[in-house]
């Protein structure tokens, strides 16, 4: 157990992500069929893919370099609602790293920023159905944990997550296309929040 | 999944390639970014109009870049909102120094896609003004939703304030018309089928036979209730009860309509929409100024129908048959 | 089977109601006999141009009634030939004395029923030419045979004609035209569903999901061959190659062709295989003059497509480019 | 047994018809959608429906006149290759009635210059898998048996018009939109040849 996360670890954290979007995208395509447009997995792929082949071969001086290539990347090969959230997320998280190795503090005010940049695009609260019910539950165990180190903090953070994703399972969605449905989005569970949960325990896997 | 395509991943960029080659004469197509521009764009002194939006809706929107409409469209993946990128190509290219307005339809990812380009336009010193149309009655506006979608009065608003730009009119006045515009339309739609996207490689959702999805959007997603099959008669009134009755309408007003295929719905179904559509809004006291019968803003192969009105002073009935020449809607050109 | 109709015994009738509102303004309906005139038939002097067959395949044929087009369209029942008393109404209903082309589709029911159409026409003293069109490659021609089918070309013979007629010549340069046209134009089609005829309640043929229909017309009825499903690439292949070896061509032709949707088959994908068309084409050395990629001569809801090429001179390019105004089909006016 | 036809036999003879037609229409269609377009049951009971129509309080001095409305009636209403052939068969068949009661070599003179006129309009011959593949056969089989009298002539019509259409199932069309079809249309029953062969069977058991 490390206590501070170095730059080629974040890179492998991607790397990761990427490979377990791809494997997860025909279940992110399927959750959004139902209370969706039938493409977050698609474009979760894509955009994960297209981080892949940015960071193949380039250099970073730094985590906040490497995070701002992912945000900008995001952004530019994404696009529906997923590619401007989770694009802002990095930007902002890479922001927060510094120039020197991560500790468990640094990572967690990164995550908060991330998290605070969703928000700020998105405008969604916790119980709107949507990453942002994963995402809150997660920061808060990732702050109750922090002190017992990074690597509990980060399973402490994709088990809550999982838990936040679960619990809006059964709710009426406020934000997203799964809006439109009313009524008829309880009881299917949101996309978003299971790609954020995918990302938390890929984070967990290859940072702690 | 049955579907003229090579693959599932390159369905918008070789759509792309044959838009160019048959529509060469009028269209230029920046392939890096999935821009469609009009040939003569950018044109000094005119105020740019783009749009954008996933694709899957043809021929919205690149079938309306041409005279009187779009300068420019940006083409996101198949029901994806492109990204920033796109509309920041897509807003330096047509801007002739009198600014550019962004359509925008209301859903979460176009919303932020957009407005990020925004961001990076007015930092390159294009002035830019946004419209969002929001006119689907089926979903309830509220702070604490998304609000409503954006479906067809888009089209309607896309020509309206195309000819508006054409004219010569400013930015301001060019997003004031646009503005005015979607607060005077509504629509409403319905879904026989499901559609199915490339890259998911199934329908979205499951009908039976005996039922239909009631207020959909354009994205092949269910509607907010599935409810029994109906003849057209009743399903015209499903459609235009809730948009008269969400916007005031009284004796003597005047509206443009459209009954709108989602894709998969022949043409002589329409027209016997149309004229069930009709039926009712002169039963309303409503005279049609001007109408659309076709498929303009489609759900891939979707069968199933929407109707749009945009009440209509003589300003808009001047503008609606101002010339417009584009691969979609032309006339007078 | 589901529909946006009321009853399947009227939809015809009903959907020619929908016509007469949303184009009162160019169009009138004759609902007894189920003709659509233009508004301004007959024409004094003018050749009158019409033409007729089954519905079912909108816009087809009353769609293209219109200033620079037909001046009448006789709609029979889904995918029924109309009878002799409706072509003779418009036939009578568009002479303005300088006689009237019958443009007909060679299937046996529209050849028998034009014919009886002309015999009484002739005894009421309308001079009266018709043509015959025939261009599906798909079928071989013989004495033995029914000839080969009427599909594509005809909606650009009907725009060709339509034009020579409204620039005042006379019944037989227009009816030499007619067989002009058809004798260059050659159309090939494919279907990857069937489609369902409201009388019939349910689809005319299976087909499993890996496969399609080759070599089909416009009846939503199985074609020559079902073959497996194919790429876009291949498809374009399967329905060019069969044209460019019916008819002749040498490097440097020039066609005006067309990548029509059966109606099921989203805009998305057609501008994706005129990509395929055009890039054969060129491969093959032809150039494309003019083109036309939509939903033009339909099967119902039935998805897939054709393609047809009528080579082209300068002479057929000048009528093609002539003012048209008609519902489907509108330039230059 | 009668000798001769009445008129208001024949006039039974077209309601039965119209009432066979309405109870096989579905029959119809089906055969057509396999090898044609899945309209000629639609058709021929459009057509039985508005010659019942013409024939209900209508008054005609003879069955050459019922058979002119008959005629004009199936022109007039069906379309397709069914109306004018149909149409031109029953024209030319109360063409030869005259104006007395018809005896059966009358109307055997009738139903060759009916099916004369079916030949002239569609240039079909035994082969193309036509409803002349029922007519031919019909018409031979009455000539021969046409000494027994109207009744044993019309059965026996009726079933050499039934052996015809199915001596004619196994071929491939020469003619009709069956014929688009090539070596696909072999093995499927002809759908015209099947409501001539209950126009047989119906006029076996009304005018008999
Ligand atoms: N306003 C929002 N705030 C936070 N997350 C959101 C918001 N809107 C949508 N999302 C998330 O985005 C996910 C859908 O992403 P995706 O399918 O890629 O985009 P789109 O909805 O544009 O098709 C939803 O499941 C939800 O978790
Ligand atoms: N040339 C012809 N001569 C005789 N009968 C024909 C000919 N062409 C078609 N038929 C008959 O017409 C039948 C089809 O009639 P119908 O379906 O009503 O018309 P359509 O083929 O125009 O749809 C065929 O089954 C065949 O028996
Ligand atoms: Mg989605
Ligand atoms: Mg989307
Ligand atoms: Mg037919
Ligand atoms: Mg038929």
């Amino acid at each position: 157990m490390a206590d501070v996360v170095e730059t080629a670890q974040f890179s492998a954290w991607m790397r990761r992500y990427a490979d377990v979007i791809h494997e997860n995208a025909g279940l992110l395509t399927e959750l959004d069929s139902a209370i969706g447009d039938a493409d977050h997995g698609s474009n979760m792929d894509r955009g994960m893919t297209a981080v892949v082949a940015a960071l193949d071969g380039a250099e970073f001086a730094s985590a906040a370099e490497l995070f701002k290539k992912v945000g900008m990347t995001l952004v530019s090969s994404v696009g529906g609602a997923s590619g401007p959230l989770y694009g802002t997320f990095f930007l902002r998280f890479g922001g927060k790293l510094g120039d020197g190795p991560v500790d468990a503090a640094t990572l967690g005010d990164a995550l908060h920023a991330g998290v605070d940049g969703i928000v700020q695009r998105g405008k969604a609260a916790v119980g709107d159905k949507t990453m942002i019910d994963a995402w809150v539950p997660a920061l808060e165990a990732y702050d109750a944990a922090q002190a017992d180190g990074l690597d509990v903090a980060l399973r402490a953070a994709a088990e809550a997550g999982a838990r936040g994703r679960d619990a809006a399972t059964p709710l009426v969605a406020h934000k997203g296309r799964a809006s439109y449905l009313g009524e008829r989005s309880a009881g299917h569970q949101d996309p978003g929040a299971t790609s954020t949960v995918l990302l938390l325990e890929t984070a967990a896997a290859t940072l702690g | 999944m049955k579907k003229l395509i090579n693959d599932p991943a390159d369905v918008v960029s070789q759509a792309l390639l044959g838009m160019e080659v048959a529509h060469g004469d009028r269209l230029r197509v920046d392939h890096e970014h999935k821009v469609i521009f009009r040939k003569d764009a950018p044109r000094s002194g005119k105020v740019g109009v783009i749009s954008g939006g996933g694709s899957g809706h043809e021929p919205m929107h690149g079938g309306y870049v041409g005279m009187g409409m779009l300068d420019a469209a940006c083409c996101g993946e198949v029901f994806t909102s492109p990204v920033p990128d796109q509309m920041l190509a897509a807003t330096t290219g047509v801007d002739g120094g009198a600014g550019v307005l962004h359509i925008v339809k209301n859903y979460t990812g176009d919303v932020m896609n957009f407005e990020m380009a925004a961001e990076l336009a007015a930092d390159g010193d294009v002035q830019v003004r946004s419209v969002v149309v929001d006119d689907d009655v089926a979903v309830q506006d509220s702070l604490y939703t998304a609000g409503r979608r954006g479906v067809g009065t888009t089209v309607l608003l896309e020509k309206l304030v195309g000819a508006a730009a054409e004219s010569g009119r400013s930015l301001d006045e060019v997003a004031d018309l646009a503005t005015r515009v979607n607060s005077v339309g509504r629509s409403m739609g319905l879904a026989l089928t499901s559609c199915t996207v490339p890259s998911a490689g199934k329908p979205t959702f499951e009908l039976a036979d005996n039922e239909m999805e009631l207020g959909i959007g354009i994205h092949g997603e269910p509607g907010r209730k599935r409810v029994p099959m109906a003849s057209a008669a009743e399903a015209a009134q499903q459609l235009v009860d809730p948009i008269l009755t969400d916007l005031p309408y009284s004796t003597g007003d005047s509206v443009i309509a459209m009954v709108n295929g989602m894709g998969g719905t022949p043409l002589i179904e329409l027209y016997l929409m149309y004229g069930e559509v009709h039926a009712l809004l002169e039963k309303a006291g409503i005279t049609v100024a001007r109408c659309l019968v076709g498929n303009y803003i489609t759900s891939l192969e979707m069968a199933g129908c929407s109707v749009t009105l945009v009440k209509a002073d003589d300003e808009l009935v001047g503008l609606w048959d101002a010339p417009v020449n584009t691969p979609g809607l032309r006339w007078g050109a």
